[in-house]
């Protein structure tokens, strides 16, 4: 489990950093934004899931729809906008999902899976299913009504999900304290009467450890908690962005205490895996991501007559 | 066969389709023991339970969420929003999620989902308690729109969008709630996406919807008695429009009136004359197009103004003759 | 003042018991939800407010126009569709404000009307204005995005904007247990960091000070508090309603705290009004309500022309 | 005069009018020093101070609401919506209060706010960050709607927005922001509600909005060089509608085409062939109407299909051919 999620993670930042050089090729269209840094959120929250246990995700889904299983081809692809790609090339970076593997989607409106999440843990109890849904979304989105209205229901009718703020600190270029009255987010529990638990975001296994608990608690119908991961992405909000609303330094502190050497440093230490072991599984993700390149690149483009296709279910 | 009103017979579809299927259940505000604002639910609670008729806080936002969310898993709700006015809050669940989610997913989401909703004026609900926004709706790919006119349509019609994958937005007129009119016994569907001529005619096709086909009705009889025959046509299904039967309608009258509750500008009758005008039928018409609507006004309270703001046979018989001489 | 507040509550009490003996009579059309029982919260409040303050109100909002100042024969009129009425009755009864008197409007949409309020309050700051907005909403709209978002902002602004939470136990046929996870309502203050009060909602008074305190705290620029005043509707929710979500038992111990004898007493007891001078405000209200019914019944409709004015200013 | 991109002369409207009436400022997310996601309010912050330039959190509905309560005690917001995709939260503000209020309250309100939003498709954001939702709000009785095709225009209509007392919503095509167009120095307001003859024609009118009337001239430039003469009507505002500037056009040429970025059905373009098949103009018509449109399908993402969603000079060209032929 442990070496699995050092595996996720290292997938996980390999994948965007392929990303940032294709981007740098001009190869890359559309809206992407990288959640280099905040690995051990997506790594340690999916780690926590059993099959069959669904999340929605947001605009930075990469992390969380590798971590819930998805296949690193597929999802080049669909960010090249190819036939071949999770969605046909219609979705893009912002709504790659994989419904057989539980993930219900990343989502370009912030705030917008945190209903569906809460719909999806409804549907698994009206149709008697012991699955449990979590919703990943920042502390951006916690301002959003949906946040507010899904968090009452599901607090309401102990559904079987649990709430995952991904707390980087910004929300775009506004930070956490200018745009949340409340910056202690854990505390809008209170308002739902549910547990409130913040956590380092930066340690996959303490990620894992805080998820399971309330998946836990979830599954055993004991209604949903709203977990608060601290953590910081280490690129701008989107390609491109300037960044001109925090300081070297900080984002040089948040560095040092990078998920991926930490979590190597652990296995290392407790024996849990070697050097040899390790390197294995970084050559092994580049391999595959070396394929999945090809693979994206050598893809066809959608069909003209997909355009007006999959509208509609028959 | 039985007499029932509309919201009988949207009463007895839900309960069939209850039982039918364990995967569909109800959600929505007030749909408990008090069966809804409009009744429309009642009974329904006590006989299948509070987890397959869920009583919600007044979060229509959450509400909507929950259907879509539900219906990804395998669900299959039925939402009802009190008024279709507080689809502004729920706009992003329908719109940017149910509605695309199967787009975006490059087909693999189905959302099989209904969301009904009462609208229309007439009732001195005022602005925000009787708006009928369908055209919004019709304006989204990926969402259908069901409009019924009669107790029997809206059986049928409400079977089919429930057991449709699609989500299905179901807009009842709160007016026709209380009209009584003949329901078949036993189980029958009327399919999504066919338009039903409720009355022949050969001098003017009047398409209209709803509350609206009545008054169009009463207007053909009238406008009969001076020799002028009008073909009522009712849509039922506002999308996807079977534009054939319009078309083929307008061809054979030349004329066409289209009415509506909603505003005119911008709305159902705007969309029916553009397909005409993009149409074959284009070289049949023989006269310019008209179109009876709401007034182009926020829903007055005081009902001198709401009679003023609302189509009515009246305003239909004026149309029609303008269309003819 | 406490007299005031007493003419209030008899006004707001007469006014609706009239309104009860129009529909008998089939005068009258439309929503109309009454807020007998209530009155200490609507009179209490607006005690609390000094001209240029601003309120904003819900459906059951007759008793927030009186309090805040409105005239019972434009109200009347308005309430029959008249010309005459303060809407020149395209409005009705969820409709009615008078923004001359810092009523910015009842409102059909629950929770609809606290953006508005926040919005209010952005606007006295924007033009140097030293006046708080109020919020009147119900316990049922604070399940609403709407809530939410506006409370995050207003306390992040330090707005001044007090949030009454008018909790008479229901919204709709739904009670506030079966609707909201966290009963206890001014616990949804931590989640935004400012304070949360709880007061009786049937004693006048007491409304009057928690909402005093929290004006002045809101005008001093300390921002915004959310207010919940425990009440009761003694009336069903609408003309019509069945009553089936409570029992007669429950009714009739909240009727026992009748917020109008509770500050008949109070008055007499203190020495501040007298027997005949108490009797001699019922009478001028019914005088005036007498007049008021008169004024509407005598008013003309709305000319036609009046359909598809007022939609656009010039 | 300068040249300026679209996105320039917005900014310099705003920081003109934030300079005139100390009752005007801006609410947004992001806004302030970053200058918005497009950068449109660039620089605003460090001269106007955070008072006048209101970085909000992610929360639109509240941010309509503070614009609509703070306009109705007399200030004047100009609200920016990142993309208009996110009206969908804050729909019941602008929809249910903000356009309604006036009417509702007998006239004695009013709410002089604008609302900017970008919209539209071409730049691979796929189906929630790419759509082009004017139509829902031009169905809106109480809401104007603004949509400008040139830098000097967006300059000279925003300041006439600002200046009404209405809720105006101001739409902002994404591609445009980056095209540069003469602008006049000096102070100048464009009139709401007057079209704009942006190519004069005797043989087809093409009736086309914000990016689309660029693609309309080049395809006139094109057929021109075939001895057809196009007519390039660019309505600027789509509520109120410069109906008669559209009638009298197609009256002198016989022919129409519609042309949007949104999806077809119950877009603009079916309310201006609607307006024709309805009017005077009628009788004119020498073929059918074309709408040249958005595909009926939610924005794709890539290249290839978005390419094909998205109307260009080629299927302009095609549409006035057809009305020709
Ligand atoms: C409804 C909505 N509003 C605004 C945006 C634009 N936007 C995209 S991401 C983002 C910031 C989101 O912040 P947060 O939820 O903290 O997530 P993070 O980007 O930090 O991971 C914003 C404002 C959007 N996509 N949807
Ligand atoms: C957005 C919206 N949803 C639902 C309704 C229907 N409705 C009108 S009043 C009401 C109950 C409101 O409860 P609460 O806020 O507690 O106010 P109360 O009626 O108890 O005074 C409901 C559900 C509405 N008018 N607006
Ligand atoms: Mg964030
Ligand atoms: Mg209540």
């Amino acid at each position: 489990m442990d070496c699995r999620m050092y595996e996720t993670m290292v997938s996980i930042r390999s994948f965007e950093m392929m990303l940032q050089e294709l981007s740098r090729k001009g190869v890359l269209r559309g809206s992407i934004h990288f959640c280099i840094g905040q690995e051990a959120v997506a790594a340690g929250v999916c780690a926590a899931l059993t099959a069959g246990d669904c999340i929605t995700s947001n605009h930075r889904g990469h992390g969380h729809a590798i971590a819930k299983g998805a296949r690193m081809d597929f999802m080049m692809a669909e960010l090249l906008g190819k036939a071949t790609g999770y969605c046909k090339g219609k979705g893009g970076s912002m709504h790659i999902a994989d419904l057989d593997l539980g993930n219900l989607g990343a989502n370009g409106i912030v705030g917008g899976g945190i209903p569906i999440a809460t719909g999806a843990a409804l549907g698994f109890l009206q149709l008697g299913l012991p699955h449990v849904a979590v919703a990943l979304f920042g502390d951006g989105a916690a301002n959003q009504g949906s946040f507010h209205e899904s968090l009452n229901l599901a607090a309401l009718w102990k559904l079987p999900v649990v709430f995952i703020c991904e707390n980087n600190q910004f929300g775009m270029t506004t930070r956490l304290a200018e745009a949340s009255a409340q910056p202690d987010l854990c505390k809008r529990a209170v308002a739902y009467n549910i547990p409130g638990v913040k956590a380092d975001g930066m340690d996959a296994r303490e990620v894992r450890r805080v998820t399971a608990e309330a998946v836990e608690r979830a599954r055993a119908g004991k209604g949903p908690a709203l977990v608060v991961l601290e953590t910081y992405r280490f690129e701008g909000h989107y390609i491109g962005d300037p960044v001109v609303y925090r300081t070297k330094e900080e984002t040089a502190d948040w560095k040092a205490r990078d998920p991926i050497p930490r979590q190597r440093e652990y296995l290392l230490k407790t024996g849990l895996a070697t050097e040899t072991e390790l390197d294995r599984i970084h050559a092994d993700v580049a391999g595959r991501l070396e394929e999945a390149v090809l693979f994206a690149r050598n893809s066809p483009d959608p069909d003209p007559s997909e355009l007006v296709s999959d509208v509609y279910s028959e | 066969m039985r007499d029932l009103t509309l919201s009988q017979a949207i009463n007895e579809a839900l309960a069939e389709e209850l039982e039918r299927d364990p995967r569909v259940f109800l959600i929505g505000e007030d749909i408990g023991l008090h069966g809804g604002a409009f009744g429309v639910t009642k009974g329904l609670f006590s006989r299948f339970g509070p987890d397959r008729v869920r009583n919600t806080p007044i979060s229509e936002a959450a509400i909507a969420g929950a259907a879509v969310g539900s219906a990804l898993v395998g669900a299959r709700p039925v939402a009802e929003l009190m008024y279709i006015d507080f689809i502004t809050i729920a706009m992003d669940q329908i719109v940017n999620q149910g509605a695309k989610v199967k787009y975006m997913f490059g087909g693999k989401a189905r959302v099989p989902m209904v969301l009904r909703a009462p609208f229309g004026a007439g009732r001195a609900n005022a602005a925000q308690h009787s708006q009928s926004l369908e055209a919004w709706l019709c304006h989204v790919p990926g969402l259908k729109v069901v409009m019924p006119s009669t107790p029997a349509d809206a059986k049928g019609l409400l079977k089919s969008a429930i057991r449709d994958d699609n989500l299905v937005v179901f807009l009842e007129n709160k007016h026709l709630y209380f009209q009584k009119g003949p329901v078949p016994e036993g189980e029958y569907a009327v399919p999504l996406g066919v338009a039903d001529i409720k009355r022949p005619g050969r001098d003017v096709t009047v398409v209209a919807t709803a509350r609206q086909v009545h008054a169009a009705i009463s207007a053909a009889e009238a406008l009969a008695k001076e020799g002028i025959e009008v073909e009522v046509l009712d849509p039922r299904t506002l999308w996807p429009l079977d534009t054939e039967t319009i078309i083929a309608s307008v061809k054979k009258t030349g004329r066409l009136v289209t009415v509506h509750e909603a505003v005119k500008r911008f709305g159902f009758g705007a969309e029916v004359a553009a397909i005409i005008a993009e149409s074959e039928a284009f070289d049949y018409l023989d006269a310019p197009i008209r179109r009876v609507a709401g007034a182009e006004v926020p829903v007055p309270f005081s009902k001198s103004l709401e009679d003023l703001f609302l189509p009515d046979e009246h305003k239909i018989i004026d149309a029609c003759k303008a269309v003819l001489a």
